[in-house]
């Protein structure tokens, strides 16, 4: 039984070791998380006690997260960028799954390795780039015209593309493979029994894609929420949350409202990753 | 049109060309009303593009189709009348049996009414009354096999075209539904075209059976015909089991062609096919494995008009009602035989000298690369 | 906040230059202007504003030696109608400073709004001896001392040197190399500081923990600390604290100029200024902007400044073009310097 | 279909795809060169040249800064993938079905939260007040707090942290495509521990090994907020360099040429890898 | 130990528990060298589970396992001399054919010339001399197969366990390669544990088979015995196909016992297996098709010791040499019987009346529930 010891020591200290791994996950998010409930005006240590203040104060020095009215807008705008760019990448992210995996065109392979590039571009380069060639384009026209692209400029149309322009490689590659995995003699099943393209389209293939798409305009939304690298560049005056708590913390001084913002976030993200997970689930049509 | 109206469906010189591949041959048949019509060929050989262009997924080169008498060329596939099983079944899983049933009736514009009554009519003829509102993949394999065959059958078509819908169960089930699907087959009294590579299906279920090969049909007939009667080497190697040998005719004498393989077994066998047999022309002879009686070496002589050699007991195949012996000949040609093994004494066993004895009429002898 | 048809005041500031109480004051003076906040830096003013070739704010407040050069080369700014400003009740000196240092073709492109110094801070009971830039660099602090790396320090040391950095900027040359010396000390340097601080955020959490005992500091964080602990003083530097006056500009592309100058009449106004003042811990440049300090600022700022120190003080010096690169280059080399 | 309506759909499809990485990738990525390639000789005047790239030859500081970023960021790779692989593989092979959904998703939850809480976190974890710190003043273990924050350790903690579940996720989608039986057989045919994951384990896991280590080195590389804000003194980062260059000094004609530099630097190291490893970016990053 | 030598494998009393299920339950069996033993069950019985315990990826939860007469419990399973052939095969997609085989023997710590020889020899012993460079996507089904058992025993193992080795492949594949891995295990001479659920494959190849149910052997046995003489009734339905009928023993006679079935047939059967059965028991009544004659009705008497019963044809599944008839008889009961169909007058059809005889010897009943 020599080998069955040494195999259960292995085990055990493998064992250990992910455990070690997963405490070494959770330990930042959770002093992130946890100092929002330090009755102290600074997230530091000592402990001064519990507190609710972080969410729910109304009065300045601890001004709570839901009374602060910058917080409150960055989260707005979060939301609203996050949305925009969720549908957006979603919706491209789907035609691109339908062009590589139903069409046949030269360069095919090429095509889909430089669909694959952009996640892969150093965030804060594509930014860069974005907003480079969007003031160039919006200057010319200016000195030209005389009109002002005002879209053109940093503000939320540029972020929503700066994001969308890596996230689509997010939701192509996922919905791709989902339709990879789509068998074809489904739709010439619904064709055979009577519907027309459109209604096989509507009933058979974009249900089954559902899933995917669900989870992939989750995954989007929440990279789209994080985002900082690219959003650096191209955010104007109506700042999504992570720069305003960047903003806070590098240059008006971080109180433990900033570590409240992280608990809703982190309590708000883990609830979401949980319906992606949900919802890709029950998928005995996997096939 | 009159006499075409007996028809279902009509292939009339069909062809199909991929590039300068040419997956089917100038393909004609017809089916009458209410018949087991079976495609049997080996893989590749173009049964799937045909039943896809009686489905309209795919447009023949030349030729034209019939369904009822009326040329369907220019009917898109969703205005056919013909339904098709596919072999994965392609039951829509995001729906639950009633919704898959109920699709093609919806797409034609059925009322609410008329779908609830078509869909428990349709479920009660495939005896899973129960199923509606069961989820697809809660289905057993035979149930999702019947539910596949409901969704067609919903919409009354003219013919419902089956591509190898039991490739994908298991060995048993595979037996089980062989003999289910023709009983369908009588209760719903539609035409089935159905697709196979393996012989026995089609042998058991069909009431003709097409022997499809590179694209070509080899030969349309019953069952029976094809086993007993092959109209070529190919279909007598295809349909049932048999020993092969090529050989070269040595002699037509009146009783039969004698042959001498390539091995050096010399036979009497009986022309079949269409192509004439001199002597020295190169032939195929088949000789069915049951129609070889393997006996101990005895005194008795050969029968009349019939073959007899001697050999070895090479390995004994038991299997039951199905047993079989290798039987290694003088000359090293293997010969399979049928024997009953009944595990008493009489029985054949490895290195026995044994006995082999096969009628000329069931010695077939087809002229080599006629097909 | 306000009906449909609002105006938006967009801002573009300094961190806590537009307190929340200001604002909704301000909104309930004017129900149809909004007021959007973008809290920045002087780097990141100019960058964003030319970004958008002036657009995207309504009002900037970069620093007044930030004005000349920015203007010159992109551009980002429209001339001011004083008109619409109450001049009146700005204090002439920083007036006339910012005047000088932000005209161009005779235009006016920015008036004050507050003053404050960059100076030292230490906490006097672990670190008393602290007087000058260079001290930050002594090695009996080893590990406890942080400064920003910035232009300011540069300036500071220099100054410590017994340079004027401010008039070596006619001759480019000169000051590369005294930007040069300065950063070989700053290098020598590293092996004492702990870190270099970015944001107000860190200097306190790191003085108030006392993780530090003495750095480079905005006037301001000190005045903040000094609340909560009464030892953490403002140290004005032998050789002058670096003052600063930040203003107000209006972007080329500004789309609100009437709001704008609403907001800029509104801060100045002395209730208003003091409330601002409580927040920036900056004091305003108007007459009188010091007796309108909250109290407790007043009291850090007397704990702070001698007159001496009042009469010593050393205006930033508008940057020439060209200067703000050889200061970035040598910030640089200061950071990748392996040095401690 | 008729050719016709084909020949259209194919274009509705190409279009949003083209559009998209046209505007967004390829037209700012030339953009970005043309700037780069643009010399400021006065205040508003500008030359074609080579200057940027020139000046950023001759600054060892630049290249320093790019040198230090690319050889952290490997070292960060690795770490992630020698940390990671054990993981991947109990999330893979070993945990039981319910587990492992729970795992995969633990592994998951950081990625949601921004690169700014993390690094907050950590902060709140690293510094010399900090928990750590204070927890090993607390059992006795030094007189002192310890400051962990504000070097390259701290760094590459915060990176490693902040990637690895980019190098986990590959990995676990290629490792469960793995049968068990591939491993017994491994085994069964006489391999020891070793052997079996030298030979079979990490040559079938190639693929995930190779896609998480690209977007891990990329990811790295191009990371900011991680290095800045746990970053000492003597710490820079080559994103950090190019944004100074854009923001700090508004010369974009640099930071331009830089960020250029960056992804060409990058892009070499990712093929140079894809080359030894024998892989494609299509059969790995494509895959996963 | 000498006596014990002649056994590869011998298992002791095995028992597996997973939690509280037990899935393998008191199995023994000895397997003396060179032999090709088979384990046959349906799904689920323990089979995978025996043989993972055999090649030391289980640990029993009782009993011994011996190999070559020593026990190996606690030998780990890469130094266990038993190579297993997974079902899925398990080739190493990485690596080119070459390095599959050469995989063990580097192992092994075999010297570069050494594999070089032996990779040779074992490839063409299953004939596939000219592969050793290709990739392993780029075989077929049945070269994956060979490479597969190629690179095991390229390691001389004591016993080769082959578990569903089969299952993967597609219909003829299979038929072909049932014979082929026969023909290999002698070639090689080893000891080959060969697990399946399909009864053809364990009666065609075994010398010995076992029959696994619900983690226990019911029977061990040559493939003739099984067949002819099962011991218990799961090995009767279980091997071989068979009429079944639930009934109830009237009398015991001399010559048999009187059964009457659930729908109401009455047939003499003869007593099988262990339990001595009663008037009155609940029994199982198996019969296999084969040994039913069935006939046009004629004047003849039934033959002494035979049941005779008449009925109608309710149809004709002609497959060939195994064609088949289902009767239905007067009470309802369907009773298959098989059939020779030669296309001539004398074939029976749908509908025809038809008698059917078969042999009290031949009618096998079991007490129920006795298994
Ligand atoms: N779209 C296509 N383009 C080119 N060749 C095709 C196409 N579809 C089928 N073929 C070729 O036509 C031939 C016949 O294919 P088909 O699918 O009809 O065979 P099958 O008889 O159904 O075979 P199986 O039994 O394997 O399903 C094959 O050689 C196949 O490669
Ligand atoms: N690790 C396990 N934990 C719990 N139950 C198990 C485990 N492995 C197998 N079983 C159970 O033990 C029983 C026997 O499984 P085993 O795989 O041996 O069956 P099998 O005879 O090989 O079936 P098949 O023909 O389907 O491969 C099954 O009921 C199975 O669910
Ligand atoms: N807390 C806000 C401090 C504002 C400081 N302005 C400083 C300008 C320095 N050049
Ligand atoms: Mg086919
Ligand atoms: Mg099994």
């Amino acid at each position: 039984m020599a080998h069955a010891q040494t195999n259960r020591a292995l085990m055990a200290g493998y064992k250990a070791y992910v455990a070690a791994f997963f405490i070494f996950l959770a330990a930042p998010l959770i002093a992130a998380g946890s100092f929002a409930f330090n009755d102290s005006l600074f997230p530091a240590l000592p402990w001064q006690g519990f507190t609710l203040d972080w969410f729910f104060n109304d009065t300045e020095p601890k001004l709570g997260m839901f009374h602060d009215r910058r917080l409150l807008s960055g989260l707005y705008y979060s939301f609203v960028i996050a949305a925009m760019v969720a549908a957006l990448s979603v919706a491209v992210g789907t035609t691109n799954a339908f062009l590589f995996v139903r069409r046949e065109f030269p360069f095919k392979t090429f095509f889909y390795i430089v669909m694959i590039v952009p996640l892969v571009i150093p965030g804060v380069i594509l930014g860069i780039s974005i907003l480079v060639l969007a003031s160039n384009v919006a200057n010319a026209v200016y000195d030209r015209f005389g009109v002002e692209i005002s879209l053109l400029r940093p503000g939320i149309f540029l972020v929503v593309l700066g994001q969308f322009s890596f996230i689509t490689t997010i939701t192509s590659l996922v919905i791709t493979a989902r339709l990879k995995k789509f068998d074809l003699s489904l739709e010439e099943a619904a064709f055979n029994l009577g519907a027309s393209r459109a209604r096989v389209l509507w009933t058979i293939t974009l249900p089954y894609l559902r899933p995917a798409m669900i989870a992939s305009a989750i995954v989007a939304f929440l990279v789209s929420f994080e985002n900082f690298n690219t959003t650096l560049f191209l955010v104007g005056s109506e700042s999504p949350l992570t720069i305003t708590m960047y903003d806070r913390m590098a240059k008006v001084g971080s109180t433990p409202v900033l570590n409240a913002v992280s608990f809703v976030l982190m309590v708000g993200s883990g609830l979401l990753a949980l319906v992606s997970v949900a919802v890709q689930r029950p998928d005995p049509s996997g096939q | 049109m009159t006499t075409d109206d007996a028809f279902d469906l009509e292939c009339l010189g069909i062809c199909k060309d991929f590039g300068a591949f040419r997956a089917v041959d100038d393909v004609s048949f017809r089916i009458p009303s209410g018949t087991f019509f079976s495609i049997l060929g080996p893989s590749g050989c173009g049964k799937t593009t045909l039943m896809r262009m009686i489905a309209g997924f795919e447009t023949p080169t030349q030729g034209d189709i019939l369904l009822k008498g009326r040329s369907v060329l220019s009917v898109p596939p969703n205005r056919r009348n013909v339904k098709m099983v596919f072999q994965h079944l392609a039951l829509f899983p995001m729906m639950d049996v009633y919704e898959n049933i109920a699709y093609g009736l919806r797409c034609a514009g059925a009322g609410k009414d008329e779908i609830a009554g078509r869909v428990a009519d349709v479920l009660t003829r495939v005896a899973l009354p129960d199923l509606a509102r069961r989820q697809i993949h809660q289905l057993s394999g035979g149930q999702k096999q019947r539910i596949a065959i409901a969704r067609c059958m919903a919409l009354n078509p003219d013919v419902l075209l089956l591509d190898e819908p039991l490739g994908a169960l298991d060995l048993k089930l595979r037996e089980a539904m062989k003999i289910e699907l023709k009983l369908l087959q009588h209760q719903f009294d539609t035409t089935f075209v159905y697709i196979t590579h393996d012989q026995s299906e089609a042998l058991v279920m069909s009431d003709y059976v097409a022997v499809m090969n590179a694209g070509r049909f080899e030969q349309v007939g019953r069952p029976e015909e094809l086993y007993h009667a092959p109209k070529t080497a190919f279909v007598a190697g295809f349909v049932g089991d048999s020993n092969r040998w090529s050989g070269r005719a040595l002699e037509v004498r009146a009783d039969g062609i004698k042959v001498e393989t390539e091995a050096g077994l010399t036979v009497v066998a009986t022309a079949f096919g269409d192509g004439a047999i001199s002597a020295g022309d190169a032939v195929e002879v088949f000789v069915r494995p049951e129609f070889i009686a393997a006996t101990r070496p005895g005194p008795d002589a050969a029968a009349p008009g019939g073959n007899t050699h001697s050999g070895t007991v090479d390995s004994v195949l038991f299997n039951g009602a199905n047993s079989r012996v290798l039987v290694r000949s003088p000359n090293g040609t293997m010969i399979e035989a049928d024997v009953v093994v009944t595990g008493g004494g009489n029985d054949l066993h490895e290195g026995d000298p044994v006995r082999l004895d096969w009628p000329f009429a069931q010695t077939m002898c087809f002229a080599a690369g006629g097909a | 906040a306000a009906s449909g048809s609002a105006e938006t005041l967009r801002l573009l500031t300094w961190g806590s230059y537009a307190p929340d109480e200001l604002i909704q004051k301000f909104e309930e003076r004017y129900p149809d202007i909004d007021v959007e906040v973008t809290y920045s830096n002087n780097e990141e003013m100019i960058a964003k504003l030319r970004a958008t070739g002036g657009a995207g704010f309504d009002l900037a407040q970069p620093s007044h030696d930030r004005i000349y050069a920015a203007q010159l080369e992109y551009g980002i700014y429209k001339p001011l109608d004083l008109s619409q400003i109450d001049t009146d009740v700005m204090s002439p000196v920083h007036l006339e400073a910012v005047k000088t240092n932000a005209t161009l073709d005779g235009k006016v492109y920015a008036v004050p709004h507050q003053w404050g110094t960059t100076g030292l801070m230490a906490d006097i009971t672990k670190a008393p001896d602290v007087k000058g830039w260079d001290d930050l660099c002594d090695p009996a602090y080893t590990g406890k001392t942080s400064m920003r790396l910035r232009r300011t320090i540069l300036l500071g040391t220099a100054f410590a040197m017994g340079e004027d950095p401010f008039a070596a900027y006619s001759d480019l040359d000169k000051y590369q190399d005294l930007l040069d010396r300065v950063a070989d000390k700053l290098i020598a340097c590293k092996q004492v500081i702990k870190a270099y601080w970015q944001g107000g955020d860190d200097l306190s959490a790191m003085m108030l923990s006392g993780e530090i005992v003495a750095s480079e500091t905005w006037d301001s964080t000190a005045y903040k600390l000094y609340d909560q602990n009464q030892n953490i003083v403002f140290i004005p530097p032998e050789t002058g604290a670096l003052t600063w006056i930040d203003t107000f500009a209006i972007p080329a592309k500004g789309e609100a100029d009437d709001a704008a100058y609403k907001w800029i009449n509104f801060v100045l106004e002395p209730e208003n200024v003091t409330i601002m003042s409580g927040s920036t811990g900056a004091i305003a440049a108007v007459k009188g902007g010091a007796d309108l300090l909250p109290e407790d600022k007043k009291a850090a700022v007397k704990a702070s400044f001698t007159e001496a120190d009042i009469e010593n003080l050393k205006f930033f010096a508008n940057i020439p073009p060209g200067v703000e690169d050889m200061e970035g280059k040598t910030l640089e080399k200061i950071k990748a310097a392996t040095g401690g | 279909m008729t050719r016709d309506a084909k020949r259209l759909s194919l274009i509705l499809l190409f279009a949003p795809f083209a559009l998209w990485i046209l505007l967004l990738i390829v037209l700012p990525h030339i953009g970005m060169v043309a700037l780069s390639l643009r010399e400021k000789v006065a205040p508003r005047i500008y030359e074609f040249g080579f200057g940027n790239y020139i000046d950023f030859l001759n600054e060892p500081i630049y290249w320093n800064t790019l040198l230090r970023t690319a050889s952290m960021s490997l070292l960060v790779t690795a770490l992630a993938l020698l940390i990671g692989f054990p993981i991947a593989y109990y999330i893979a092979k070993i945990a039981g079905r319910r587990a492992r959904g729970a795992l995969f998703l633990m592994c998951l939850i950081p990625l949601w939260v921004s690169d700014l809480i993390r690094a907050f976190g950590w902060i709140l974890l690293l510094r010399q007040t900090g928990v750590i710190s204070s927890l090993l003043v607390w059992s006795g273990m030094t007189d002192e707090g310890i400051e962990f924050l504000y070097n390259d350790a701290a760094v590459i903690v915060g990176l490693v942290y902040t990637v690895i579940l980019f190098m986990i996720v590959p990995l676990v989608s290629t490792l469960d495509g793995m049968g068990d039986d591939m491993i017994e057989a491994g085994y069964n045919l006489g391999g020891g521990h070793l052997t079996v994951l030298r030979r079979i384990i990490i040559p079938y896991a190639m693929p995930g090994i190779v896609a998480g280590c690209i977007v891990t080195f990329m990811l790295t590389a191009g990371s900011y907020l991680t290095p800045i804000l746990l970053g000492g003194k003597n710490s820079s980062w080559f994103t950090e360099q190019i944004y100074n260059q854009f923001i700090t000094r508004f010369n974009w004609e640099s930071g331009a040429a830089f960020g250029f530099l960056l992804l060409a630097f990058t892009s070499i190291t990712v093929w140079l890898g894809l080359r030894l490893s024998g892989q494609s970016l299509a059969n790995t990053v494509a895959r996963t």
